[in-house]
């Protein structure tokens, strides 16, 4: 069964006319930030969620944990839909889904110390039973995210540690509950490139006990070698997704392709081709009609202007998960 | 917000103030206990047909209700009622006054204007020396002195040079134009210079700390490297931006101003719009009082008003 | 782009926690230092009052107006009192009603402010625009016209200073709540799903207090001021005599003009020390809270060149 | 005699409570004509104050020791009043956040053209119409020149940061991680803008960054740095097929590469040494998998290695 199940996710919001706006009968304007996305997640699994930004998929993930109200479709986490629940029956779901921030710099709290910061949540959800107890599953969940040996970490302050620790305690913070859902947006852009592998190994390895992550990057290189499976949005829709090495290898959608062809290579030999896409990125105010991607897309035809293109399973896919919105593919 | 929103919701908020003013004024003296109300057609010496005349106008027999809508008809008309002091209109008791308190207030803003933005940006540009040091404490300083306090002190070290108190030497008679000019400036120097030195040190603290919050802008480095000078930088750059809060503080302080000066108008016996109110409230004048307070709050609104508009013409940013 | 300079050193150097901000910041600063150390010099001379004035505060010691001598060092008023005695029972009033008011306007200021800047939307607005209507009112006059009608008493005029003052707190404390409710460690808490009494008692509050302190010690500074004004107006409590009043008797028994300036120039003195030590508090505080002015990009001092005695590395 | 040449350049900061820090210790490079440096490193190594003293950009706590020579003459000896003359048109800058990097309150044109008229390239109308042109050359239509910078979106400000930086001819431009705060697509936009102009306009580029592919990819040369000092620097080529210095090697092989060549990704332990202390030894020695007794005792020189410089002793003990 899978861990989370979303189906035609919508999030829309207004954007404020203003009174002059209003009274001149301007029309009212919405924000599409997501607009029908569909995807699951199995236990165990890494996603990887990659997009420019404004694409939507931090509104897709902070709606995953309701941060954010969808205004349709459903989120089922554990075969339950999530979307109908009151914040009552939300608070133990909570529990289970979790999520990690891009800043670690940011998103502990200075006047904490560690131990503390990793106790919250416990304390919060009156999950950790005795004082002693807690203490106990502190001082585990620091040694699960490698900050070993715990009495090391457990008293200092965020500023007395590096920007991988930092990120750890995050991590920490947020296993301490047990959750089967990790939800990590861009958990290591903030962080110096000689640490960024560790941390995404630290998320690999959690994997081993069922949890599933939900990872939003903007960097394809990490999405390649870290998750399982790759979701490419554009513009509030999922345009393609797969298993993680056939994205990369045969990307079906030509937006993918675009997104390949910009990452710089680390080898200098390897002198790119970039396929840059002109202008600027999309407003999500005004979405194209037919295809979206039409008016970037360097392959659009006629039909592209007037057909808004399924997910499916493009001719030249050879895995039978691989799934593309484009009529080309 | 786009520009047009804003102005109207700046002038939506001005109106709707003014309006606030004027009923938290019918509130303060006509609903308050122990109030004014009765006390307003009970002008001392008056006639018992004026007494009529005027109890008629305010419908003092009438319910609070009556009395409230009775009361914005009559200030629509501009009629303030009649002070018990010298029974003419407080219109045009406050207007005589008024006339007398700007030339006073503008002379004190426009030194503490011109003297504070000069040693806040001194205070800025030698930040960590003890320029600053020097400049901060003379300013924080003045800043702490009690506004009357200050002006007694003037008059203790001036008391001899230069008149301590009033408008003009009312024993000069039939005085030339100059004498007349050089007279009355004599009289304006000591509470200018009492409002001035306190605003001046008011404004060197806004103008150092709007000025080093711009020196520590990104553009302010580019300009650097652009290779323009320092001079050119803090002239072109980092004053034009620091004018923003500037502004804006003088406008708001501007409208205090005119209320604060009750206290130095008090000191030299000015015979302006503070000086007005202060006698008013030791003659228990009601209606002056009341004038007086209305014309001081709109006022600040109206200065308010000005700095929200001032913000809008300086910074392109406020469009979006 | 604002990291550029700081680059280096915030890796390096441990970034300041707020632990303790206040204390060190007094402590390292030299104005701060002044000002704690005269404010507690006045506020012990004045709670000490009762055993250290000279003299009674209520019986003639001296000549009217008697001139400064050995047994009365700043001479006497126009009651022949001691001035040194009204003084430090002066000081005392003007303190209870600047501390009082502050106390006033805090607890309303904060609360406003804390509520308007951590619910935001329609509990911002409304609120922010009662704190709007609030300060276009024009104190001065405003606590003339209510001490004027209400009767002088110092109850009422701690409750006027204090209605009058919260605004300004309630907009510094709301900028400052709104921007530490954006942190992400408070996103974090809410993510957790921690409750909004545990988010602003244990995340939200910390982060406001030293700002709230450096905003309660100006607020004192302009109360203290306040009460003088009034007081000067005739509008004191006339049972109390505050430092306010002592300025008042003598200006109206027209100390100036008999020469006595030793009735007029310490009681305002003494004031201007107690706002002046405050302010000097305060804006060493907000200097040190305001993380803008730690950069600065052009000063009047230029960077130094040092001699170089290299390590030497291989030619180019 | 090199078009721009760092010799033996140290800066140190006071800190905020007492003491100093190294930020920059000895780094010397030179750039020839037209040619593409990268000065690459993680967070604190020193390269952004490294890339600020070539133009004398420092701020008042900063005590700065070597030279920077441009066309031989040693522009930092008189301090900022000897570089002024040299910034913008000899070097110019770009920054990072080009969100910052122009006057919030001004028309960008304006900003332009008073680059143009401080130097005296162009006056009124004349330098007008070349903020326009040089607005067009990065991809702006020159009708945008009186907007103001919150009108264009993140990637149009820094392409207009770059014609702004243009606007004197300069032969040396120092982009500061110009693309760093921006999404892939525009990044790449820039990145393509930057390669073009230098192409044709035969500009040296000084390109400060973290990230190492966009150096392989961009420049002709890579200057590593780690704790204030360069550790490796040579052609790009040669520092990622035969890096010369332990960290270029494991930073290489910590970025993950889309081209994947089954190697593992991975980080590499502990942090960099703090730099307001005096360092012994090596500092990359407690990170280094490769270290032996001399690391922990004398601090390596940066020294030739074929082709290369590297400041490290495993080049001294025969393979």
């Amino acid at each position: 069964m899978s861990l989370i199940e979303v189906e035609n996710l919508v999030v829309r919001y207004p954007v404020a006319r203003g009174i002059v706006g209003t009274l001149a009968r301007r029309p009212r304007r919405t924000v599409h930030a997501v607009d029908g996305v569909s995807f699951s997640l199995r236990p165990g699994e890494i996603l990887a969620l990659v997009g420019e930004s404004g694409c939507g998929k931090t509104t897709t993930a902070q709606t995953l944990l309701r941060l954010v109200e969808p205004e349709a479709g459903s989120i089922r986490f554990e075969g339950r839909d999530v979307t109908q629940l009151s914040v009552r029956e939300l608070r133990p779901l909570r529990r289970r889904m979790q999520l990690i921030y891009q800043d670690p710099y940011e998103s502990l709290d200075p006047r904490l110390r560690v131990r503390q910061t990793v106790e919250e949540p416990l304390l919060v959800h009156r999950a950790g039973g005795s004082r002693e107890e807690r203490a106990r599953r502190v001082r585990e969940t620091l040694e699960r995210v490698e900050l070993v040996p715990a009495e090391l970490f457990l008293d200092r302050f965020p500023h007395e540690l590096s920007g991988g620790q930092r990120q750890r305690v995050a991590i920490a913070a947020s296993l301490v509950l047990e959750p089967r859902l990790l939800v990590a947006d861009e958990p290591v852009s903030m962080l110096d490139v000689s640490v960024r592998a560790g941390i995404l190994r630290l998320l690999d390895g959690l994997r081993d006990g069922g949890l599933g992550i939900l990872m939003i990057t903007h960097d394809l290189s990490t999405a390649a070698r870290f998750s399982d499976r790759i979701a490419v949005m554009y513009l509030g829709r999922i345009v393609e997704e797969g298993p993680a090495s056939e994205v990369v290898r045969n990307p079906q959608h030509p937006y993918t392709r675009a997104l390949l062809s910009v990452v710089p290579k680390r080898d200098p030999r390897e002198r790119m081709r970039p396929q840059i896409l002109r202008g600027e990125p999309p407003d999500a105010v005004r979405i194209p009609p037919g295809c979206r991607f039409h008016p970037r897309c360097p392959l659009a035809i006629d039909a592209c202007r007037a057909q808004d293109p399924p997910l499916e399973r493009p001719a030249a896919a050879t895995n039978g998960s691989h799934v593309a919105a484009c009529i080309l593919a | 917000m786009r520009g047009a929103d804003y102005v109207i919701k700046r002038l939506g908020f001005a109106v709707v103030t003014v309006f606030v003013a004027i009923s938290l004024n019918f509130a303060l003296f006509r609903l308050a206990p122990g109030s004014a109300v009765s006390n307003l057609a009970r002008v001392p010496h008056a006639t018992p047909e004026l007494h009529q005349a005027l109890k008629r106008e305010f419908g003092l027999d009438k319910s609070k209700g009556a009395q409230y809508v009775i009361y914005l008809k009559q200030l629509v008309r501009g009629n303030l009622g009649v002070s018990f002091e010298n029974q003419q209109p407080v219109s045009h008791n406050l207007w005589v006054a008024l006339k007398n308190t700007l030339p006073m207030v503008l002379l004190g803003t426009l030194f503490s204007i011109v003297l504070g933005t000069l040693t806040g940006v001194v205070a800025a540009w030698r930040r960590g020396t003890a320029v600053e040091g020097a400049t901060v404490t003379t300013a924080l300083g003045f800043y702490s002195m009690p506004t009357h306090w200050l002006g007694l002190m003037l008059v203790i070290l001036f008391s001899g040079v230069l008149p301590t108190g009033g408008m003009t030497n009312d024993f000069l008679i039939n005085p030339s134009f100059w004498t007349h000019l050089k007279d009355l400036a004599a009289h304006i120097a000591l509470p200018s210079l009492t409002l001035g030195l306190v605003l001046y040190g008011e404004y060197t603290l806004i103008v150092r700390s709007a000025m080093l919050e711009t020196l520590g802008e990104d553009y302010i480095l580019t300009a650097r490297a652009k290779g323009l000078r320092p001079w050119a930088i803090l002239r072109r750059h980092a004053l034009r931006n620091a004018m923003l809060p500037i502004a804006t503080l003088v406008a708001l302080s501007l409208g205090y101003i005119v209320a604060g000066a009750i206290l130095v108008e008090t000191v030299f016996s000015w015979p302006g719009i503070g000086r007005a109110v202060y006698e008013a409230v030791l003659q228990r004048d009601y209606p002056m009082l009341q004038g007086g307070f209305l014309l001081l709050t709109i006022s600040v609104v109206f200065f308010n008003l000005v700095a929200d508009l001032l913000y809008f013409k300086l910074d392109p940013r406020i469009t979006q | 782009m604002s990291v550029v300079l700081q680059e280096p050193v915030l890796q390096e150097a441990p970034i300041r926690s707020r632990r303790g901000i206040v204390l060190e910041t007094i402590r390292r600063r030299p104005s701060a230092a002044i000002g704690a150390t005269l404010l507690v010099l006045v506020l012990l001379g004045a709670v000490l009052a009762p055993v250290l004035a000279p003299y009674d505060l209520h019986k003639q010691v001296g000549p009217v107006f008697g001139h400064p001598s050995w047994s009365h060092p700043l001479g006497l008023d126009d009651g022949g009192i001691d001035m040194v005695t009204l003084l430090m029972w002066g000081a005392r009033i003007s303190l209870v009603v600047g501390f009082a008011a502050t106390l006033v306007s805090m607890l309303i200021g904060g609360t406003v402010g804390v509520a308007a800047g951590y619910f935001g939307g329609k509990t911002d607005t409304i609120l922010m625009r009662i704190t709007d209507y609030f300060l276009v009112i024009p104190d001065v006059p405003l606590m003339i016209i209510v001490a004027a009608i209400w009767g002088p008493s110092l109850l009422h005029i701690v409750v006027v200073i204090g209605i009058l003052l919260w605004t300004s707190t309630a907009r510094v404390i709301r900028a400052q709540v709104k921007s530490v409710r954006e942190r992400v460690y408070v996103k974090r808490a809410q993510a957790i799903g921690a409750g909004h009494a545990r988010i602003v008692l244990r995340h939200v509050l910390p982060q406001v207090a030293p700002l709230l302190i450096a905003n309660t010690v100006l607020t004192i500074a302009v109360a203290i001021f306040d009460e003088t004004a009034l007081s000067f107006l005739g509008l004191g409590d006339p049972s109390r005599i505050s430092l306010g009043k002592v300025i008042e008797n003598a200006f109206q028994r027209a100390a100036i003009s008999t020469g006595a300036w030793w009735a007029i120039v310490p009681p305002g003195a003494l004031v201007a020390l107690i706002i002046l030590s405050c302010s000097l508090i305060g804006q060493a505080l907000e200097d040190a809270l305001n993380p803008r002015l730690r950069v600065a990009h052009l000063s009047a001092r230029r960077f130094r060149l040092r001699p170089l005695v290299g390590r030497g590395s291989e030619a180019l | 005699m090199s078009l721009l040449e760092a010799r033996e350049l140290n800066v140190w900061f006071d800190l905020e409570g007492g003491g100093t820090l190294h930020a920059v210790q000895g780094v010397s490079f030179a750039l020839e004509e037209g040619e593409r440096l990268g000065l690459v490193g993680e967070s604190g190594c020193g390269k952004t104050t490294t890339a600020l003293a070539l133009l004398g950009l420092l701020p008042s706590s900063a005590e700065v020791a070597g030279e920077v020579r441009f066309h031989g003459e040693d522009v930092l000896a008189g301090g900022e009043e000897s570089v002024r003359p040299h910034r913008w048109t000899d070097v110019a800058m770009v920054f990072q956040g080009a969100m910052n990097s122009f006057n919030p309150v001004r028309t960008v044109e304006s900003q332009i053209v008073e680059a143009l008229e401080l130097h005296a390239v162009a006056e009124g109308a004349v330098a007008r119409a070349r903020a326009g042109k040089l607005l067009e050359s990065v991809g702006i239509p020159a009708d945008r020149a009186r907007r103001f910078p919150h009108e264009f979106s993140g990637g149009m400000r820094q392409r207009a940061a770059i014609a702004m930086a243009l606007a004197c001819e300069p032969s040396v431009l120092v982009a500061d991680e110009p693309t760093t705060a921006l999404d892939v697509m525009v990044q790449a936009q820039i990145l393509e803008l930057l390669d073009g102009l230098c192409r044709d306009f035969g500009l040296a580029l000084v390109l400060v960054t973290h990230d190492l592919p966009v150096v392989a990819q961009l420049c002709d040369r890579a200057a590593v740095m780690y704790a204030g000092e360069i550790v490796e620097e040579g052609p790009v080529e040669r520092l990622y097929h035969s890096p010369r210095h332990p960290y270029t090697r494991l930073l290489f092989a910590a970025t993950p590469d889309l081209a994947d060549d089954g190697a593992p990704v991975a980080s590499i332990p502990g942090a960099p040494p703090r730099l307001d202390r005096p360092l012994v030894g090596c500092p990359f020695r407690p990170r280094c998998d490769r270290a032996f007794g001399r690391c922990a005792e004398e601090r390596p020189l940066l020294r030739r290695v074929d082709g290369s410089r590297a400041a490290c002793h495993l080049n001294d003990v025969p393979a």
